[in-house]
């Protein structure tokens, strides 16, 4: 699938088209990582102990959004997120160890173990916020844009939602709105065909989706989202116009979740979808397609794909021992800080 | 009425709406994943393949825009029941039920009708956190033109199901997520309960409780503990937290001298409020000491399992307010407690009390 | 303006586009009447007893779009409307005298006296409600369509709405919902150019505001609406459509609100508005324009315009009476009625 | 602090707010109507045209969204003011409130502030009807997280939005529409009121009155004419309704034994309650009598003067609810309503009160 947007683009650089081998290695690992770190808690979290005991909503298929977008990104822009936030936070740099302390219910967690896994943050790495409740981030995501162009900044902000978040209300206010004011802010539609168990078809009228964004005059295009050079190029596209002050855009990205949409298991039993779909969308996993081509492309050989799984484990390891070490809140800090 | 069997609040659910659909062609329900095969938790496991996808209505998540379509439907003759997975969702669809839902009767002088039923849970338990688990029933019961029910039993989740769909006023149902695991005795068949008040849960002398949906049982639960220690506490559950009829809790307190309340949602503002403002007002003289107020301290629900657990009152903490209002022999209140934690059976705290099942 | 649908319409009939002198002297005389209540509530309203004391806002300027629809409409369909609601609830067959009552909050009101003029409904004629927040009537009519649909019915529902209710995410749920589930819903949005004192260009990004039905899917046109010829075309074919089973309709009707936004003035000295831009609108006047036709067409001469002018001041002179002379509401049934 | 001069309530908002925008440059004013002609009932006139469009936002007709922006922009160091002009159209904001507004800087272990202001518009009279005047403090003060503050002097409506302005929580500000038309004593220049509890309007030893926003001046006026009739009444502004701070009024229950609560919205799950319920808990001993609350009845506002009339307590009804409270005189209590009457001199109760004039 190709980039078609509904602007005039000017042509995209040859340094958006073609990264480089070292900065293809580092998409390529970063995309690894968030496979390795989610199906750790895959495995870890069903254990007989139950340490992690907060909802989970894994990503795992859904990396090449996340890492095409943030190899965009500076420190300084922001990303907001929903309740399938793991690779949003990942991608943008947000501490691994907070994240899986957070999932621990640990006073270490980002949150302190107040949130869970869905209310990732990390201010330093530039993930604003994590939400919960379907579309609610969207106009948080919006209104950080507003602070950019008040205080005269060139940072942008990243909105990653769902295909159902369409379907909320907010969505349009706030594409309304950040399309009025023109701020450097970047819808980024995640379409893995479902909301929970319950298709795309069954919830929004046949259209294309990503009208979605045209309706509200914003550039928009729409990307094969497993293809994590389409998606960077749809967003260096965007950020550019974002940080040049031409207002907002909308990506609409296809891909598909593999694991069941809450929790660390398979759900294709369930018979909400078919195993032959979810077939052929495993054949289009970014991640594998992504090694197929640097290894054709003569960058990435099994020592050096052995090399970074090895330093990705060694890495995984420690953050989850940091995370079943570290200690609990203390229960009567329970009603701290409810105001600043 | 026919004979009881032993389901869980779940089930109950499900058959009640089944019935709903047989019995009425204008009933149908609708919601986020009322069709899937989950089928909100159970509760409508079945019922779209049954009665077709015209009458179990699979919805865009637009919380807002289908409580207005509810509404409409309901204003044109139709008798919609909405499903919410949480209470927290149903926050986008204020406005709707606030204005729309809830002020179209009295506008119009009565000319229209709403009958309209929401049903909302209640998240607890497996770190839901601020988002998820919010119990917002004193919100829903200050607005007038809404009706607000929280079954507890299995029985009465049925039978309350069917009578807030008889009702011809818009019902908000909510449901403690952790009640639908319950088990008790539930007619087979129709039978439809009412929106009429509060239900002697137990009798007693001594002290008059209050509580509301899941806190039914920590309540029944204490008192069981303390009739060891000798004082007989008299268990309501609220049941229908709009209209609030007072009466019988009245008439208890004027027995007791003592009222506690115990609320599913935050303590301060809560129906507990509302009950001890107005109790202490018709019943004044009769009050023996203060009455107290149990509910959620004052913060948003923390997601971990160390802060969770004394979040959320639970029976040891009912013993304790007994325990301040009135005198308890020697070691009787320490008794109390121990019988409580051990009822548990060291069950974690985020999880739901296996202990509670029927019959009740 | 023409009629520009997205959709290959069938040919509208002959009759549609000529209705004959009787039905186009009908056309006439309903907007006629239309505006000649509002103007003697603007009369009235002001007088120094005060009579009628709750918020009125008048549709006067914007008559043709609310009869061009209703003559296409059925006692049983539903008109569902907003804060400007008198024109909608007038053409559609509502009771002059209940409204009346209505805004001198009386017992023989339409609500009792208990809603105001933003509350307007008339059983009988198939005006289901008026809301006075802006959108919230939208899902309910698209409730009341899916009411049809249920029952097997062939009835349709006019949801009217203005420009700024566009910006409601309540709009786009709704609209969304209509599409998928092949609603009789006709969506009549009236444009004129203003919410209260604020333009649309400071409200909503430049595009052709039409794209709001279009991204849901729905046949969607553009129509003058000052012109009751191309209004009742526009929805006649969505009419058919919807009782056809073929889904929801959306029509964007240019027109202008000459008066205040709330009472019973001008208030182009606010200076939010020129003087150029309104006296241009009022060139476009529905209501002469039409005038001019009928003369044109020799269907109507000077002495028939009298008499039907006559006919609709008797009319009114009695209304008001009726309202004047009406009691009010007993104070101590104003607890009544909460509950059914 | 600077001399004194008499303005009204919407010009003493105006300054402040136009103090705010000179003062802190994160600062930023939206709303509907904001830079709009008639400016907010003339809380904003000028400041769009003094300040510039980018300080001074108008907003689309996107209550929800728009209350999500302010709450980004907050998150990123800006601090907002947003405006509604009815209570009732921050209906559709409810989730955001909630949820994003009110929790995160608990949730994030206070690595998160919300420095966000919504100033929100009870409506009454003329006709307004059941949705465009309510009063729904007691639904925002049930939310941990929200600051809830209701002024009733110009005074303090200028004091406390600086002093909401410059807290670092989320703060609901809930303005009587009648009460920006009353005059009194404003300084002029900065000045900021902090949040911090309630306001003695004025001593008395037999009854406390607590009430909020226009009852205040109710309360104040019904105090007045019980002064006659030999009772003195102490009436306390409560001005925050959230965090609750009680325990000037718990000492002043303490004092006279006697409690009275008035609330601009429903009188049942009211502030009342919540008051009433409390005192009691911590003044059982002290009262001499069953607190009393005033309110709204239980329906939604009728939009006829003669069905609104009733529907809104006053100085009489208040007057009535000491006279319950406590032995007034023979014939005292009605002379003391028939002062209350006379105050009002003849007008009709869909139009604001002309006597409540400053200073105060
Ligand atoms: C307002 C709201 N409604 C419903 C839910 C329950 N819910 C949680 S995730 C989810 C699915 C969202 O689908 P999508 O936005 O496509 O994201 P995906 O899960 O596919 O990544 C739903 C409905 C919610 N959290 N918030
Ligand atoms: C939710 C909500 N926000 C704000 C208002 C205040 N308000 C009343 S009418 C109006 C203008 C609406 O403009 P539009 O929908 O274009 O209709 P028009 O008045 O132009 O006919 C506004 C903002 C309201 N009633 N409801
Ligand atoms: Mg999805
Ligand atoms: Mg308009």
């Amino acid at each position: 699938m190709t980039v078609q947007t509904t602007t005039a683009a000017r042509p995209a650089k040859d340094s958006d088209i073609d990264p480089g081998p070292e900065a293809s290695l580092r998409l390529y690992g970063s995309m690894l990582r968030i496979r390795m770190v989610e199906e750790e808690i895959a495995t870890r979290y069903p254990a007989e102990e139950q340490k992690m005991r907060c909802p989970v909503h894994l990503s795992v298929g859904q990396e090449a959004i996340a890492v095409g977008a943030s190899v965009c990104l500076r420190p300084d822009d922001q990303v907001v997120s929903n309740h399938r936030c793991h690779a949003h936070y990942l991608a943008k740099g947000g501490d691994l160890k907070a994240m899986l302390a957070e999932l621990y219910g640990k006073a270490a967690g980002c949150c302190g173990g107040r949130g869970g896994s869905m209310h990732l943050f990390d201010t330093a790495a530039g993930v604003l916020l994590s939400l919960p409740v379907v579309g609610s981030s969207i106009p948080i995501g919006v209104g950080a844009a507003l602070a950019f162009k008040q205080q005269g900044r060139d940072s942008v902000c990243v909105i990653y939602l769902g295909d159902a978040a369409l379907e909320e209300g907010v969505y349009h206010e706030s594409a309304n709105f950040a399309a009025l004011q023109d701020l450097p802010a970047i819808f980024m539609c995640e379409n893995n065909l479902y909301s929970v168990y319950t298709h795309l078809r069954d919830r929004q009228p046949p259209r294309p989706l990503v009208d979605m964004g045209r309706a509200h005059g914003m550039p928009s295009c729409h990307v094969d989202g497993n293809d994590v050079g389409a998606v960077t190029r749809a967003v260096t596209e965007a950020v550019d116009r974002a940080r040049g002050g031409r207002g907002p855009s909308f990506i609409l990205a296809d891909t598909y979740r593999w694991r069941e949409h809450c929790g660390p298991f398979y759900d294709n039993d369930l018979g909400y979808r078919s195993e032959a779909e979810f077939a052929a969308w495993r054949e289009r996993d970014g991640l594998a397609r992504m090694r197929g081509q640097l290894s054709e492309a003569g960058i990435l050989d099994a020592d050096r794909e052995a090399g970074m799984v090895q330093t990705i484990e060694d890495e995984i390891a420690e953050a989850f021992d940091f995370a079943e070490a570290a200690a609990f809140p203390d229960a009567k800090s329970a009603g701290d800080g409810v105001y600043a | 009425m026919p004979e009881p069997r032993t389901i869980n609040a779940a089930e109950a659910l499900r058959e009640a709406m089944d019935l709903a659909l047989e019995r009425w062609p204008d009933v149908f329900l609708m919601g986020e994943g009322v069709a899937d095969p989950k089928g909100i938790f159970g509760t409508t496991a079945g019922l779209a393949d049954k009665h077709g996808r015209a009458r179990v209505v699979e919805m865009p998540v637009s919380e807002n825009g289908l409580t207005g379509v509810a509404i409409g439907a309901a204003l044109m003759g139709r008798r919609p029941v909405l499903v919410h997975q949480r209470v927290d969702f149903a926050l986008l669809s204020i406005e709707q039920l606030f204005n729309s839902a809830a002020k179209s009767h009295y506008v119009t002088a009565g000319r229209h009708r709403v009958p309209l039923v929401v049903r909302m849970v209640i998240g607890r338990g497996w770190g839901q956190g601020p988002q998820h688990s919010q119990s917002l029933e004193a919100m829903f019961a200050h607005v007038p033109g809404l009706k607000v029910v929280m079954p507890s039993t299995p029985r009465e989740f049925k039978g309350l199901l069917l009578g807030a769909i008889e009702d011809d006023n818009p019902v908000l149902m909510l449901e403690h997520r952790w009640l639908h695991y319950i088990t008790g005795d539930v007619p087979e068949g129709f039978y439809s309960t009412p929106l009429d008040g509060p239900r002697l849960a137990r009798e007693g002398q001594d002290v008059t409780i209050v509580a509301s949906s899941y806190m039914v049982f920590e309540a029944l639960r204490a008192a069981e503990a303390l009739a060891g220690a000798g004082c007989t506490a008299e268990v309501f559950d609220l049941r229908i937290l709009r209209p609030l009829a007072l009466d019988p809790i009245l008439a208890s307190v004027q027995k007791t001298g003592r009222l506690i309340t115990v609320d599913t949602g935050w303590r301060i503002g809560g129906m507990g409020a509302e009950i001890v403002a107005e109790i202490t007002e018709r019943a004044f003289a009769h009050l023996k000491a203060p009455p107290r107020r149990l509910g959620l301290p004052d913060h948003p629900t923390p997601s971990s399992r160390a802060l969770a657990a004394a979040y959320y009152p639970g029976s040891v903490d009912i013993v304790d307010a007994v325990e301040q209002l009135l005198e308890l022999g020697q070691g009787a209140a320490e008794t109390a407690r121990q019988a409580c934690v051990a009822a548990r059976q060291g069950v974690p705290m985020d999880k739901p009390d296996p202990a509670f099942k029927g019959p009740f």
